[in-house]
């Protein structure tokens, strides 16, 4: 049977013995965003694995503070933080298998560092350095994407090329909840269900697209009810909540791997800073607002758990912000080193072979620099294709 | 208001603010003007271009629309049927392209193909080079995409003055206008005054920005000030050289830019935008088509490499520079070093 | 208040506090298609309309047939006929107010020609002549689109232009099931409902996209099922029974009209004939499938209902296909002739005033003809903007 | 098989059938080359190029998709990030537009982007340009836009031969590429034969069609055989004209071309995209830098009027004809009258 062969293949037939697809009942959401934490579920958790989201949560909150000071300090370019989305990116990076690929947006550079990237490769694109700073393969994580939703149609690409080789490979793809206006949302939903694709959509919805709010996007129910019109199951879920999101991915994932096809994921949450770090979110909403917001932030809700549940002390939570402590420290001084960067390396990736008109600028910019008195810190005649400079 | 403060006013009017008075000029005008984009009503855009528009003329006239850019457009293409004047925004260069079917398959032919009964009076602006040290997707020259699509304007300004009244013929204009705004350029002033805005002739209009003898830059958008300064730098080498700031791409004023060069004999195209299938080899293939008699030197053009956008850290190296401009300069084959190569003639 | 401020208008809040949008079970289409002919609803409908339904159908497959044969002749490039599709046709048409714009696709000419356009206008662009034959404005009729589903945006656009004016105008757009495939319905129909523009969108689910059935298009238990991912209600109908279109599409349009934004309303039917006069389909489907469609044919359907109730007897039926023979002599003959274009007015229209390239290009054409001794029809100096040559 | 029926074969080789036979050649030698697109599966596409492919390697190597080219192309990225080969086919020229984004901003990009890590071997096939009597839309000559665009290929044959081993090395390059196929052409046969398929050097490499002294031709697709024709009639004038046939645009062949022009002094560059701000304004400009001194006259162009392609029946109009053609090449400065417009020379 052909990946495109599906069980009830649909005939066109006349109204009188028109059936619907599937049915649509077992594809809608829940009514309200599913919670783990605080809830008797939470009793049936692996502590061990709280105690992991614990530490990633408190060292990713650490993370988005350090980048949004280092733009501060010019380090970086821009940073998009996730602050108060800790828990979606990190029940994302948590859910999958080490086969498995990740492709982040643009604001999920923390999903990529939980995920196992190094923290400063992870930043690479935002510091100004070179577009990918780090080998996708390695770790599976596809580029940060920019153009929004265009990364989903490659999730889907890649999740159905695995499926066809016969290998055990699920995409997980993150979007916001503006990325979901875009036609590629759409295109990329569509040919994930038809194909039955091994593929998770995690829209983050964190309430708005730089100034616009969520009303001004749609006026859907809820994002996760699109699901039913690509005829795949939408789910709900509370993206404070690590728990319940890393539930509802977990499940998701294993029934994309068993050959269930793709689920669309909303997990509801806030964007805690601004759009970025030249943002200036005062202009579009209220600090009431925030407020609410900070009264169920993901952090603390975990946290209340795991003490209430006696399986966090002050020594435990000290330990993981010291652990975060750290990993500041080394991000901080590891970012204040002036990266190296190669002029003579624009003209060795664009093709696979070098075509005589690029060797003929390189040869310009080369000159120039040589001119300059600033040669080409890897000054190589050919500037053919060679290896990156760090790797 | 006292002529001091209008001076202090005026010499702190930047280029993206002149934009902003003109979309508020051009609605206060004429209610068939309506923006819309994403980020541009409560927040003013990303770059603060319509700032205060939604708060003067309600959310129905500058409208934060659901972000997806070929329904930004799409809508304007039914509001332009129904008699608005949409103008839209694109919030950046790369960003415009998933618009790009609903701009050459409708746009820029919805005119044409009903003989005249749907003009798309539409102002595309698009924030546009590179230079501000953004991420990938945030410094692309496009335009030579537009420059292709016939049915097209393709207007850049390159002065505070002439963003003014480059977007107000724009939005006037009864065809559709893709508006290249310089981004390098937002925060530029030169001295405008909104009070007095002079007079700017309609697009398709080139302007001589400095007259010269030896030879001509003929450029537009962000590279007009690298031409400026490359133009002083070469009076030291000797060179007297004439500017020509395009204005608009398309029309091409071939009138102005021929009669320069017929009279220095020598020329050199620069922008920004990448050089192979870029502006740059129109304008020099149809100055030697009509010139060539002139012509001391072929043509040379400065131009980004053909790569794609560099990242912030290594952007300077695409850009054309004073440098870069002054060597092709110098290669326009001032000696007698032509005839040494043994040429047919 | 303006157009922007919706009822209930949605701010984030944090998941206690989370509310659908909207309700989504009123936004569920009926779990099968719709149908009205042969069921005691049939009794209520207009016995005028009726008539006028069974004159416009009889009248649409004949026009069907006879543009068919046109190309046969060359008298046309191509024709996609609409054949087994004209009660949604004819029922688009009938559903509208004279102030209502129609949007439709490359297949629709049937609607255009139902709404009012002359025949032979209706067929311009698929005759080879000029692109649009008419001015879209007289019957409010856009020109017929075939970039798919880019039509839809527009309708949009047309619509929430005129409610901004404060006019009374609904916007009719139709697109195929291939067509929601495209980034760009996904877009229009957002639009649509976050500015609650009025608006219906009529998707012809003919079952196949030229050779592509539904079952490769899409996963969704049905393409009404689409609508509740944008928050407007969704409808299915049987597309083959003309009484049940029309009124779920004045519903639509009423509803629309009365400020309550848009709808999206599936139409099951089939197409009859192969995707073009050009296509050959029986590479993709087969005899029997095609068979069982005639059973359920649009006008039998009607015609059935008619005669049982005796509003239709064998003069009226008569009477029906003569006025269609009629219709299609008089196409015939004016096809017959062969159009006047002016290969100068490839000039006129492209700006509104005519740029001096253009000038330049136009006199090398006008040169060029004349040394060909075929002047230009209406060989006028300055060939700027002129009337077009059959108004 | 015996001669004499091969020979029967091979002269009923259809430019279509030779790229069909090209995808099936290397579907079979590479399990990682896929199609995909909109009708390539069951129906065979609308020019039946992938006839035969879903029934012989399967519907998952030759796959019917849903009718959205954005997700096409962006499913095609994801799956060449996998290792795989994806030939796209785009059903016209205009129906890509919608996959402008994931053209522009990632398949073109992928690998800059990522230092090599992720190769981008995606083969986009676009039937292209006009002269079928299509309706709008489905008559664009869209090379502009792709020329424009660093990081891509982009090929257009003009022969069976050439559509059959330009095809084979597209599908084999590590890099995209926009495979323009001249629909024009589809049904054209020249006596290829399928079982001996004539060595085609790789993307990037010009050909000379016809040798001659008086003046070039540059070309490329289906305005190959219109110069060929023109290059023939002007026998008559007493012209002898040189033709190439550029076979790509990006890599272009600098070398063939510019040999040719610093013989012959002369060339034309002929075209049916649009002119401005197509390839012609390009190519002459890259030649007239590299060869000025070697010209006897401006590297002309003749190429579509800058309108939105006409209809069928005016599209004989637009089309560069050979009569075109030969006007441009008359007024190549032949005589001495270029000494008499009072030139500075
Ligand atoms: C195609 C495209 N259009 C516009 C932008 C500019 N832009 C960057 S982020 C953003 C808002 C994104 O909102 P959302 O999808 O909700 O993600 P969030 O920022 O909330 O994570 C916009 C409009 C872009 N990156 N890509
Ligand atoms: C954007 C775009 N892509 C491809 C095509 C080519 N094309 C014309 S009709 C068609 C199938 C349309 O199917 P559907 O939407 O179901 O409409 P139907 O033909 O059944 O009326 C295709 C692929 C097109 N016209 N526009
Ligand atoms: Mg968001
Ligand atoms: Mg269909």
């Amino acid at each position: 049977m052909t990946v495109l062969e599906q069980p009830g293949s649909y005939r066109p037939a006349p109204p009188p013995a028109w059936q619907p697809r599937t049915d649509p009942a077992p594809l809608l959401p829940e009514a309200e965003p599913l919670r783990v934490l605080g809830t008797p579920a939470a009793g049936g958790l692996d502590p061990v694995l709280l105690g992991r989201m614990y530490g990633e949560l408190v060292r990713g909150r650490r993370y988005n503070a350090q980048a949004t000071a280092l733009t501060r300090q010019g380090r970086l370019a821009v940073y998009p933080a996730s602050t108060g989305q800790e828990a979606c990116q990190v029940a994302a990076a948590l859910a999958l298998e080490p086969q498995d690929w990740l492709f982040p947006s643009y604001r999920d550079t923390l999903a990529a560092v939980a995920r196992g990237l190094d923290p400063v490769d992870a930043l690479t694109l935002l510091r100004g350095d070179w577009h990918t700073g780090y080998d996708p393969h390695e770790h599976r994580v596809a580029p940060l994407c920019t153009p929004l939703a265009t990364q989903l149609p490659h999730a889907v690409g890649l999740a159905h090329a695995a499926r066809l080789k016969g290998d055990d490979v699920v995409a997980l793809a993150l979007v916001g909840d503006g990325g979901t206006s875009e036609g590629d949302f759409h295109e990329a939903l569509n040919f994930a269900a038809v194909w039955r694709a091994p593929v998770v959509f995690l829209v983050q919805n964190n309430g708005f697209a730089i100034s616009v709010p969520l009303a001004k996007q749609t006026a859907a129910p809820s994002l996760a009810h699109k699901a039913v019109g690509y005829g795949m199951p939408g789910r709900l879920v509370d993206g404070n909540d690590v728990a319940a999101v890393h539930q509802v991915l977990t499940e998701a994932v294993r029934h994309a791997r068993n050959g269930g096809g793709p689920t669309l994921v909303e997990a509801v949450t806030y964007r805690m800073d601004a759009h970025t770090n030249a943002d200036d979110a005062t202009r579009y909403r209220s600090d009431a607002e925030v407020e609410a917001w900070r009264a169920h932030d993901p952090i603390a809700l975990l946290e209340r758990e795991l003490t209430g549940r006696g399986l966090l002390d002050e020594a435990g939570i000290r330990e993981a912000r010291e652990a975060a402590e750290r990993m500041a420290a080394d991000l901080r001084e590891r970012m204040n080193r002036d990266p190296v960067l190669d002029p003579m390396e624009l003209f060795t990736h664009v093709y696979a072979e070098q075509t005589a008109q690029l060797r003929e600028q390189a040869a310009q910019l080369r000159a120039e620099l040589a001119a300059a008195g600033e040669p080409s810190p890897a000054c190589r005649e050919d500037d053919g294709p060679q290896e990156g400079r760090r790797r | 208001m006292t002529t001091a403060a209008v001076g202090t006013v005026h010499r702190a009017t930047a280029l993206a603010q002149a934009l902003g008075r003109a979309l508020r000029d051009a609605m206060a005008e004429d209610p068939s003007v309506h923006v819309l984009g994403e980020d541009v009503g409560t927040l003013g855009g990303v770059f603060r271009v319509t700032d205060g528009l939604a708060k003067e003329f309600g959310e129905d006239r500058c409208t934060d629309t659901p972000l997806a850019e070929a329904g930004i457009l799409g809508a304007a293409v039914g509001m332009a049927m129904y008699g608005l004047r949409p103008v839209v925004e694109m919030q950046f260069d790369a960003f415009a392209y998933p618009a790009f079917e609903q701009l050459v398959s409708h746009v820029s032919r919805m005119r044409n193909r009903t003989r005249g009964a749907l003009p798309m009076p539409i102002t595309v602006r698009v924030p546009y080079g590179g230079g501000i040290g953004g991420v990938e997707h945030h410094s692309d020259s496009s335009e030579a995409y537009y420059l292709a699509t016939p049915g097209l304007h393709v207007v850049a300004p390159a002065t505070v003055a002439d963003a003014y009244g480059l977007l107000r013929a724009a939005i006037a204009s009864d065809d559709p206008v893709i508006f290249l705004e310089p981004k390098r350029l937002y925060w530029s002033k030169d001295g405008w005054d909104p009070e007095r805005p002079e007079q700017v002739p309609g697009i398709g209009r080139a302007v001589v920005r400095r007259q010269g003898t030896s030879a001509t830059l003929i450029t537009y958008g962000p590279s007009v000030p690298v031409c400026m300064e490359a133009a002083e730098a070469a009076g030291a080498e000797g060179w007297d050289l004439e500017v020509i700031d395009l204005r608009s791409l398309v029309p091409f004023d071939e009138e102005t830019v021929c009669a320069s060069v017929r009279r220095t004999g020598r020329a050199v195209v620069v922008h920004e935008s990448t050089g192979f299938g870029g502006p740059g080899g129109e304008i020099a293939a149809r100055i030697t088509e009509r010139c060539f008699h002139h012509l001391e030197a072929p043509v040379l053009r400065v131009a980004g490499f053909d790569i794609p956008y560099p990242p912030p850290m290594l952007e300077k190296h695409q850009l054309p520079g004073v440098d870069r401009v002054l060597d092709a300069v110098a290669r326009l084959q001032w000696e007698s070093e032509w005839t040494s190569e043994g040429g047919v003639r």
